[in-house]
Parts: C-alpha cells; structure tokens; sequence
C-alpha cells in the first residue's frame, strides 16, 4: 500500500501532519509518539523577532471546539534555528515551518532567513491568523494584497511554499486559486475562524483578546467545505485541516480533496491522535482494498 | 465528602513516573466531543499505588466525573507539570496554606513534610467547605482553620491569620517557606506577604489548560521572565516570579 | 422588571423569539409552549411561488451541531396567507415573516404581497440563505446588491423590515452598515455557515444537495463574534442567534449588543426552549438586579 | 438479546396518548451536546402502560443507551406521527413483513393483529439477528423466516418468499393488506409486488430528523404530492404513495 504523498518539493512518507500551533516545537509530544513516523511535523508560527502574545486568559473550551487568542507568541526565528531545529533535524521527517510578519518586507525577510537553514523542507505562510487585530491580518482577506505578498515570499525562498488561508472570507476558492497564482506549491486550509465568548456573569469576554480563533470538530463541516470548493478550482496540492480528531475525519478530508491532513486540537485531547489517524487510515484502505492515495484524494461522488 | 466535593480514586493500568506534590493530571471523563478537552487535577494523595484526586463540581466534566461508577476506565495523561520541591529546603521550617480547593495538592504535600511538623493553615467559606480533616489528622496535622463566614474556626481570610502567625513567631534560628494553593487574590495577598517577610513562598497556579504538556502555549502567565507556562514551567511557581 | 424591547415599529413583550424555519409556522409547537408567551414568531422563509425544495437526506448532524439543505422549501406566500395566516392571528404575539426571491423584482413583490395581508407584523428579508446555488446567493455577500436589493424592498413596505445577514462573508459589519444604510430596520444574525459532510463509505455527501447550512451550539462563538462586531458599527437593533439552547447563551448574545434572541436548532433538541430561556432570563435578570434590558444590551466590557 | 440488539423499557412519568403501533419517539439519551439531536424510535411494544423499545446499536446515541441503567430518566417526546391503520381494513387478512430493525415496530402491531391472525415474513441477514421469536410465539405468531445466510428459515430475501406466497395463496373470499417495515430497497421491492398483486401496502419508512414533530422540514420523502415529511405524514405511507 502507498500512502506516501508529494506536497511541493516534499516528499511524505504519510499524509498526516501536524497543524502549526498546537505541536509546539516537537519535543512535547515526543513522549506520547514517535516523530518519526509523523507525515510532517508544522511548528508554531514563527516571526524575525520574539513574539510575547496575549495576557491570559487565552483559551476556552466552546460546545466541540475551543478558542484560543495566544496572540502569536513566539521565541522568535533566530532563537528557533539555534535552540529547536537541532533537536528536529534527528527525526527523518520533514519539517515544516509555519511563519509570518507584520509587512511584506518582514514576510521577505523570515523567507529568507528560514531557506538558508539546514533541516528545515518546506515554509507555511500564515496569512491568515485572526488574533492580532489590524494591519496585516487583511493579507489572507485580500485577494491583491494576498497576491503580493505571496509572490514577494516566493522569488525569496526555493522551498516548498505551502501558503495557510482563512476561513474568514467569502470566497475561499478565489484565495486558493490567488495563492497558486502567486507562486504557491500548495495551500493548508482551514485557519482558525473568529469567534468569541462572553463570561455573562463578570460581563467580560473569557478571552483577554476579546476575540479568537475557532478550532475543533465545531468547525470540521465548514473545513471539509472549503478544501471542497478549493479542489475543484486549483491544481496545487491541499493540505486539510479542521477538527480531525480521527481517520473518519482524515479521510472525510481527503475524499473533499485534501492531499494531506494536519491535526491541531485533536492532539489535546488525545496526544497521540496522530499514530491513531495513521493506522486508522491504513487499516481504512485495505479494507476498502485500495493501494493508493489517489484512489482517494478528491474522490468524493457529487 | 462535603456537598459537591468528591474523591476520585484512579488505579493506573499503565507504569507511570511517581507524581510529586503539585504535579497534576489531564483527565477526560470519556471520548464525546462534550466536553471536548481534557481537565487538570491536583494530585491529591498517592495511595498503594493509586491516584487520589480531590475535587469541586463546577461545571460539565466534573458534572460528569462525578457519576462514574466503580470499575471505569478513563483517559489520564500525568504526570505533569513541576511539583513543589521537597528536598531543596531542608533547613526551612514549612508553613502550608490551602484555600479552598487549594487543599486539594497540600495533603499530599504534607505528607512529604510530616516529620518537619509543617504548620498547616486552611480557609474556605464556610464550615461546609473544610474538607479533609481526618486525612490531615492520620498524618498528625491538625490545621488552623479559617473560614470567610466564621461557621468554623476564626473568621477572615487565611492571608490575614498567616500574616499575624509570621508576625508572632518570628524565627533566628530558621527560615520559614511557604507552600500554598488557592484561589488567585489569596495567592497574590501571600505573595505581598512573603516579600514583607523576606520568606520564599512556593504556589500552584491555575490557568485554564488546553493541553496540558506545554504544546499549545495557552496556560501562561505572566513573570518577571515574561509569559511562562502554568502547565510547564509551573503549576508550582516561587512567588517573586510572578507578576500579578 | 422590564423585558420588553422594540424592533422596528413592532413592540415585543419580550426578547425570545424562533428563527425562521425551525419553528414551521407556529402550529407544531403548539403542543409543547404556549405560542402567546412568545416575544415574536418568524415563519420558514416564503417566496411568491412554492417551493418544493431539495431531496433528501436533507439533514446530518455534526459536532455539536447539524447541517441543513431543505432548499427553502415552502408553500408560497399565497397559501401561507389563506391556510396559516388566520391560525397565527389568534396570538397575541407578532408574526414576523421570513421570504426570499430569486431577483430583486421578486423580493419586491413578495413583500408587496405580505405588506398588504392583515395579522403580519414585521419582515425577515432572507438574502443569505447559503442552500441554493448561483444566482441569488450573491444578494447576501456583495455589499453591492445588498443595497439594492433591500433598498427597493424598503420602498415596497411599510412593515417593520428586518435583514437577515449571511455569516460566510469577510465583513459583516459592513453587510450590517449597508443593511442600515438601505434602510433596513433591523438585522437578524447569523444565518447558517455553508459546510458540508461525506459518508466516507459511500463517497457521497451525507446531504443530497452537497453543501448544507451549519448550525447549532457548535456556531455559538462564531454568532456572538459577528453579533459584537455589529452593535459597533450600527445603531438599528440586531436579533441576534445561532446556537441558542439556554438562557445563559441567550445573555451572552445581548451582552454582545443583541436586542433580541432568536431560538432554531435549540428546537429540535428540546421543543420548550424558548420558554425554559424566557423564564432564564428572567430568573438571571432578577439574580443580577437587572430593572431592564437595556442593563444588558451591548454591555459586554472589552 | 442478540448482539448489538437492546430492548429499553420506558416508564412514563407524564401522562401522554396511547400509542399506536407505528408510531415513534424522539429520545435524547442526555443533555450533552454530542450528540445533539433527538433520535427516533418506533414503539416496540407497550406493556402495562411501560414504552418498550427494541433497537440496534449503530452510533453515537444507541453506544450510550445501551450502558444506561435501570432509573436512569431520559427525555422523551412521543408518540409522534402516524402509526398502522388497523380498523380500516376490516375486511382484509393482514400480512406483516419484517426486514432486519423493521422488526421493531411490528411486534406492537401483530399484538393488535393477533385475532385476525396475520400471516408474518420475517428476514434478516443471519439467524443472530433474528429477534422477537418468544415475543411472538406468545401472541401466537410463527413468522415465515428467511435469511441472507440460510442460517435461519430460508435462505433469501423475504420479498421473494412474499411473491412466492402470493403467487400460490390468491384468495377470492378477501384481501390482503401488507405492513411492513424495513431496509428501503425492500420497501421497495415490496411495493413493486403490492402494485403487481394489486394489493394495499403499508410501510414505515425512515429518514434523518431533526425535530421529529413536523417543523424543519427535514425528513421528506418524495410522494405522487410532492415533499412529505416522514415524522408527520408518515412514518407509515399507503406503498403506491411513494416515488422511490
Ligand atoms: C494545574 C491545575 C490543577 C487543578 N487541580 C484541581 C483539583 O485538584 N481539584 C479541583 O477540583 N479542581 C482542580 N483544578 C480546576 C479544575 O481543572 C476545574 O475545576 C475543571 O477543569 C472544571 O471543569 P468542568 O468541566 O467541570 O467546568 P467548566 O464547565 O469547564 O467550567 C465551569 C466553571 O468553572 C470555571 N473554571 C473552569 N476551569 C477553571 C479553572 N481552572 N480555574 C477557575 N475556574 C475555572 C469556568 O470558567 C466556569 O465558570 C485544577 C486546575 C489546574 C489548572
Ligand atoms: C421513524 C423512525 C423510527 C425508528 N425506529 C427505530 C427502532 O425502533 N429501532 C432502531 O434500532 N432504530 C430505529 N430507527 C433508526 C434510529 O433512529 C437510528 O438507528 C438512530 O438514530 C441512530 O443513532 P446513533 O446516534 O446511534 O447513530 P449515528 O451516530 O447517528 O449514526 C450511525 C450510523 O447509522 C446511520 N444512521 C443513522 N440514522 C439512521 C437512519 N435513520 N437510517 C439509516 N441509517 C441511519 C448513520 O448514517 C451512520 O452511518 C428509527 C428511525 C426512524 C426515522
Ligand atoms: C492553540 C492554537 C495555536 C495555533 N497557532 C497557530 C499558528 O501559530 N500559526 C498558524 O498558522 N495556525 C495556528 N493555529 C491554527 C491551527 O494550525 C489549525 O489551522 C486550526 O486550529 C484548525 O485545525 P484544528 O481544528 O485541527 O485545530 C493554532 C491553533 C490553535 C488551537
Ligand atoms: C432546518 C433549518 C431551516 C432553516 N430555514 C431558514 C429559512 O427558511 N430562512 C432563513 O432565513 N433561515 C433559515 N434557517 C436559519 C435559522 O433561522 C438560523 O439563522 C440558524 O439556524 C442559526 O440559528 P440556530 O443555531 O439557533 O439554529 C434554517 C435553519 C435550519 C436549521
Ligand atoms: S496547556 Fe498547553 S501549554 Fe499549557
Ligand atoms: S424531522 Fe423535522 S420535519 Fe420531520
């Protein structure tokens, strides 16, 4: 059985992936799974400089899903490539790093900085996080400034450009299809979408941000949609994501065109969702007795 | 038990490293999607074996937990987190101060201490809320007890009694450390106390949790290093780290 | 203590209202509440001519929610005012009536239509109903036609005129400001998230008609987001729902600047919902020393 | 009970109308939200006032009915849309067919059969999924098996043996009337047949709900009239009704 899969220049020996942001820099779950075995590993989103993020409260649990307003939090790319790649660079798996700027010029600058190092296969661009309020949260909103920026990171980096789009928009084929456009080797989707809660008893949001990012089964329907809509409208490869906590929910995402998976909350609920997505997509396979990835990418009967 | 307080007993099917006092659990109370995340717990006391774990119901999971039956089998992850230290301070004398629910990792951790006769401070709200009287006994602790409504031993805030015992029995020949748990005012109150008083103050924290293993960044609070994780770098932080 | 509140022309004696097409047209939950206790009534969405709507299976349920493609079936304006009309008038609870076209000549003489009939208090304009493909479904995400398709509704009647705002958009403020601004006046949010589900054994959509609108507690985060981002930019009042199923949401919704609630899915679970958050919100009300609801409306502390 | 199959008996505790057989409840196993909606369940039997239901576990909801325990309280709504005409057809000998879970509804059904002697088909895929033998046994009833398998009764789908028996047995001196429940291919099938043998068939169909009572339009089958819902309608539809 092949269930190996190609995402740019990457090639993966499993499709399943971890979502940036909820594996850390690997180590935490290196006592629940074996990192080897992971499709590939995406890390927390990652800018030229250290990122403090948001005051607390940051998460809250929503009916099947959760919120989170970590606020972009990071040890910054420098820190990263000396203290967290080493330890990634034993592990036969490729590593995807998820990152982001304020400006275009800064989105220009981490592309860079990150394709000069050692050990690292492919880049996310986050476009998309619905965290920070203003500026740049328009580039994954925007079909021109998407545009721009994507094709600015693309002339500054040589490895796999996997451009992350947001749920937030009207028309997520049009983005998809601007990020191909633009130089894309494939699209992850979905981002986070915004949401909120309120604490009726103090009156205050429960997020110190006032707003963050649903992910969770909650949203998985919406997810499943969207990767959907993007299959028949690209031809670069999709990388699926959106409360997969399961193989159902893998493969759901793979007949609606997902090349590959990521798991973010899942691994919160069960740190070792990942091995279980794999074995659950093997076992999954031959009952259905298919040999390849093929026979399931985009295969869902309309 | 007192009313909506409850005492789960775990006995591991897997090896697990032995948990220290302060160290915590995630624990889901079955696979629905309601509620969806895992839940921290205290270690409350290790008995042959088995997880002890002491806790309030307050909302779905514990509403859940609490109908469990003998015999079922749930998901634990732990144990987590860095507990209380023992073993750094064996010249201090410790003074524990639990509030509320904040019991719930003190017994364990007075275990540890019992035979440097910790002196044992406990407030809660009222008399109903006092909780583990006998545990402490069995282990010859008997705790000064405070509640806000006076229904069992002084009336006040705990803050307030410890501060007077530090007052009154100020030591030459030893330092005293404390180690508490409790609700946040109380904790940052202590804080301003163990400065006052020059003394170490060691305190579990709370932060709502996603995963509990320091992956999700979601648990943090803020100290004199910047934001650190409850679940990682804590539950149990020395007081002069924190910014309240 | 003072629950009433008022949207439009129409005075509602109290906030809980249903949302269109959960709630059929009155008579099934006769036998579960009583339809008088109500704060208003809105009927499944009507056009000029009936409907006959999608195949089924037209339901699934998801995480903490369900998806819908009943395809606006309904049995046209004509037939509601001969056979369902007259039952409704025997409340004393407004009638608010959900209708729909499929160009903006249709909008306009279905609202003539309903305009004229006696015992119809307000109308719901639905231009974001995300079941149906092509055509019409634009009405409701480009801002464009928005106005001018409630702009030419707004001349046609007299009737309190509510818009009711699709949710699968960038910016739903500015759908809310341009709702106002054609004279709108109310908005009812948030219609359903367009998703999807696949029967990974079949291959097939789990709903007929592919795609199907989300709704249910698992959108809750989503609704009260879009509803806050609304109170900031307009000063008509918002009905908020999406996920209601308890009193406690119900506030959160007016914390978050709904004037009034309304119930669907909540329905389906538990037929007495909207009595059981009526008399919630009392009793919250009353716990909170709460004289009115302008003490709550809006009131969230960022 | 066979594997997997569940019989749950509901006491009242509001006073509700009689149910017919055919009729069906919408049942939440809890108040968590996964699942969320109501699942429907057609009366199995009604004994001494009790609901009894007979049914399969399949997913979500029935994988936690099945550990509910005796006292458990569970919300119900019932009984809701149109059951079997049983007076109507006075004059006609009932044949009841039966496909796998299609049981369920048919044993309450035979009971008010019982004096006019029905004949009864009964198919499944295999002898562990035949159920309700002694149930029926005690109304007097020895159904017509047949399975998938040949493991129990005839090997074959139970729509032939149907045929079969129409084909030998036509009668001058009365009608048939079918009723059956049961996998939609051989509803199906079986209205084909009652077309053929100009008969009346009544069947309960199945569809995804929501409410259950009529209002979100969810359950619709296509009929000669267009969309009708199967929860108010329905469940049971004359056979020449329905566009397959
Ligand atoms: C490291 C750590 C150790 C803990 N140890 C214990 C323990 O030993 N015994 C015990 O009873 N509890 C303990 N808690 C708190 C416990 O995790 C929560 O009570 C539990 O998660 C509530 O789950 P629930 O689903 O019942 O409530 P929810 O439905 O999640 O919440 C109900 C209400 O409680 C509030 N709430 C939820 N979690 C917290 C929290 N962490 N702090 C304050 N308010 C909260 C919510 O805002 C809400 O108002 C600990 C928490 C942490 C972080
Ligand atoms: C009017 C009516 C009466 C019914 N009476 C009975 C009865 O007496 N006994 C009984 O065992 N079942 C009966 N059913 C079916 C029963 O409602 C479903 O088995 C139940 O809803 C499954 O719930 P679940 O959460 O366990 O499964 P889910 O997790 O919801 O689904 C599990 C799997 O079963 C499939 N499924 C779910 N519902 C149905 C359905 N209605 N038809 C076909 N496949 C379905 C799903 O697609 C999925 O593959 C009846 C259904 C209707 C509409
Ligand atoms: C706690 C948390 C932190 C996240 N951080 C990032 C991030 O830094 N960069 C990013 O592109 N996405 C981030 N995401 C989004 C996830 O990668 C993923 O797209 C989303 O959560 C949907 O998948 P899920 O439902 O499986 O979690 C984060 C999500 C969570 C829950
Ligand atoms: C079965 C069903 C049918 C609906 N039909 C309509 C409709 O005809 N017109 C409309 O404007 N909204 C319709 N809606 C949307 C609801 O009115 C409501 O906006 C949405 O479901 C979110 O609220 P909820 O989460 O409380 O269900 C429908 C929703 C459901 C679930
Ligand atoms: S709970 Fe995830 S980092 Fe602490
Ligand atoms: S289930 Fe809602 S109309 Fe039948």
């Amino acid at each position: 059985m092949d269930i190996s899969v190609e995402i740019g220049k990457i090639k993966l020996k499993n499709p399943v992936m971890t979502a940036s942001g909820t594996f850390g820099y690997g180590e935490e779950y290196a006592g629940f799974i074996d990192i080897n075995e992971l499709g590939a590993l995406v890390v927390k989103g990652l800018s030229l400089l250290p990122k403090e993020g948001n005051p607390p409260p940051r998460i809250v649990e929503t009916p099947a899903g959760m919120l989170n307003a970590i606020g972009l939090q990071n040890i910054g790319i420098d820190k990263f490539l000396k203290e967290k790649l080493p330890y990634l660079r034993q592990f036969n798996t490729p590593v995807i790093v998820n990152f982001f700027g304020d400006s275009i010029e800064e989105y220009v600058k981490a592309a860079g900085r990150l394709s000069s190092a050692d050990g690292i296969h492919g880049l996310e661009m986050n476009i998309s996080c619905p965290n920070k309020e203003a500026g740049w949260s328009v580039f994954g909103t925007d079909p021109q400034v998407t545009y721009r920026v994507v094709s600015s990171v693309r002339k500054a980096t040589d490895l796999t450009l996997i451009v992350k789009l947001s749920p937030n928009v009207t028309d997520i084929a049009l983005m998809a299809n601007t990020a191909e456009d633009a130089g894309a080797d494939a699209v992850s989707l979905i981002n986070t979408l915004t949401g909120m809660a309120i604490d009726i008893r103090t009156r205050r949001p429960k997020l110190a941000n006032i707003r963050g990012g649903l992910s969770g089964p909650a949203i998985k329907p919406v997810a499943v949609r969207m990767v959907w809509e993007c299959y028949k409208k690209i031809s670069i490869p999709i990388i699926g994501m959106g409360g997969i906590i399961s193989a159902d929910d893998a493969v759901e995402f793979m007949l609606a065109g997902a090349s590959a998976v990521a798991i973010g909350t899942g691994n919160f609920i069960n740190p070792g969702v990942t091995m279980d997505v794999l074995s659950g997509i093997k076992s999954f396979m031959s009952a259905e007795k298919l040999n390849s990835l093929k026979e399931l990418i985009g295969r869902v009967e309309c | 038990m007192a009313k909506n307080h409850f005492l789960l007993t775990a006995h591991p099917l897997n090896t697990m490293p032995s948990p220290d006092p302060g160290q915590f659990f995630m624990l889901s109370v079955d696979s629905r999607l309601d509620p969806l995340l895992k839940r921290p717990f205290s270690l409350h006391r290790l008995v042959l074996g088995d997880l002890q774990f002491l806790y309030r119901v307050v909302g779905k999971a514990t509403n859940i937990l609490k109908d469990k039956k003998a015999g079922d089998i749930m998901e634990l992850i732990g144990p987590l987190g860095n507990g209380f230290p023992v073993n750094e301070i064996e010249e201090k004398k410790p003074v524990l101060i639990a509030g509320g629910m904040g019991i719930a990792p003190l017994v364990a951790l007075a275990e540890k201490f019992t035979e440097r006769q910790p002196v044992f401070f406990y407030g809660a709200r009222n008399a109903e809320e006092i909780l583990c009287l006998n545990e402490l006994e069995s282990i010859g602790i008997t705790p000064v007890i405070s509640t806000d409504d006076g229904t069992s031993g002084r009336k006040g805030f705990v803050t307030d009694i410890v501060e007077e015992f530090l007052y009154h029995h100020p030591s030459s020949s030893f330092d005293y450390a404390l180690y508490s748990c409790g609700p946040k005012p109380m904790l940052e109150t202590l804080s301003g106390i163990a400065m006052k008083y020059k003394i170490k103050a060691y305190m579990a924290l709370e932060e709502s949790m996603a995963c509990g293993i320091g992956a999700c960044l979601g648990c943090v609070i803020k100290t004199v290093d910047g934001y650190k994780r409850v679940c990682k770098e804590g539950p149990v932080f020395l007081s002069e780290e924190i910014i309240w």
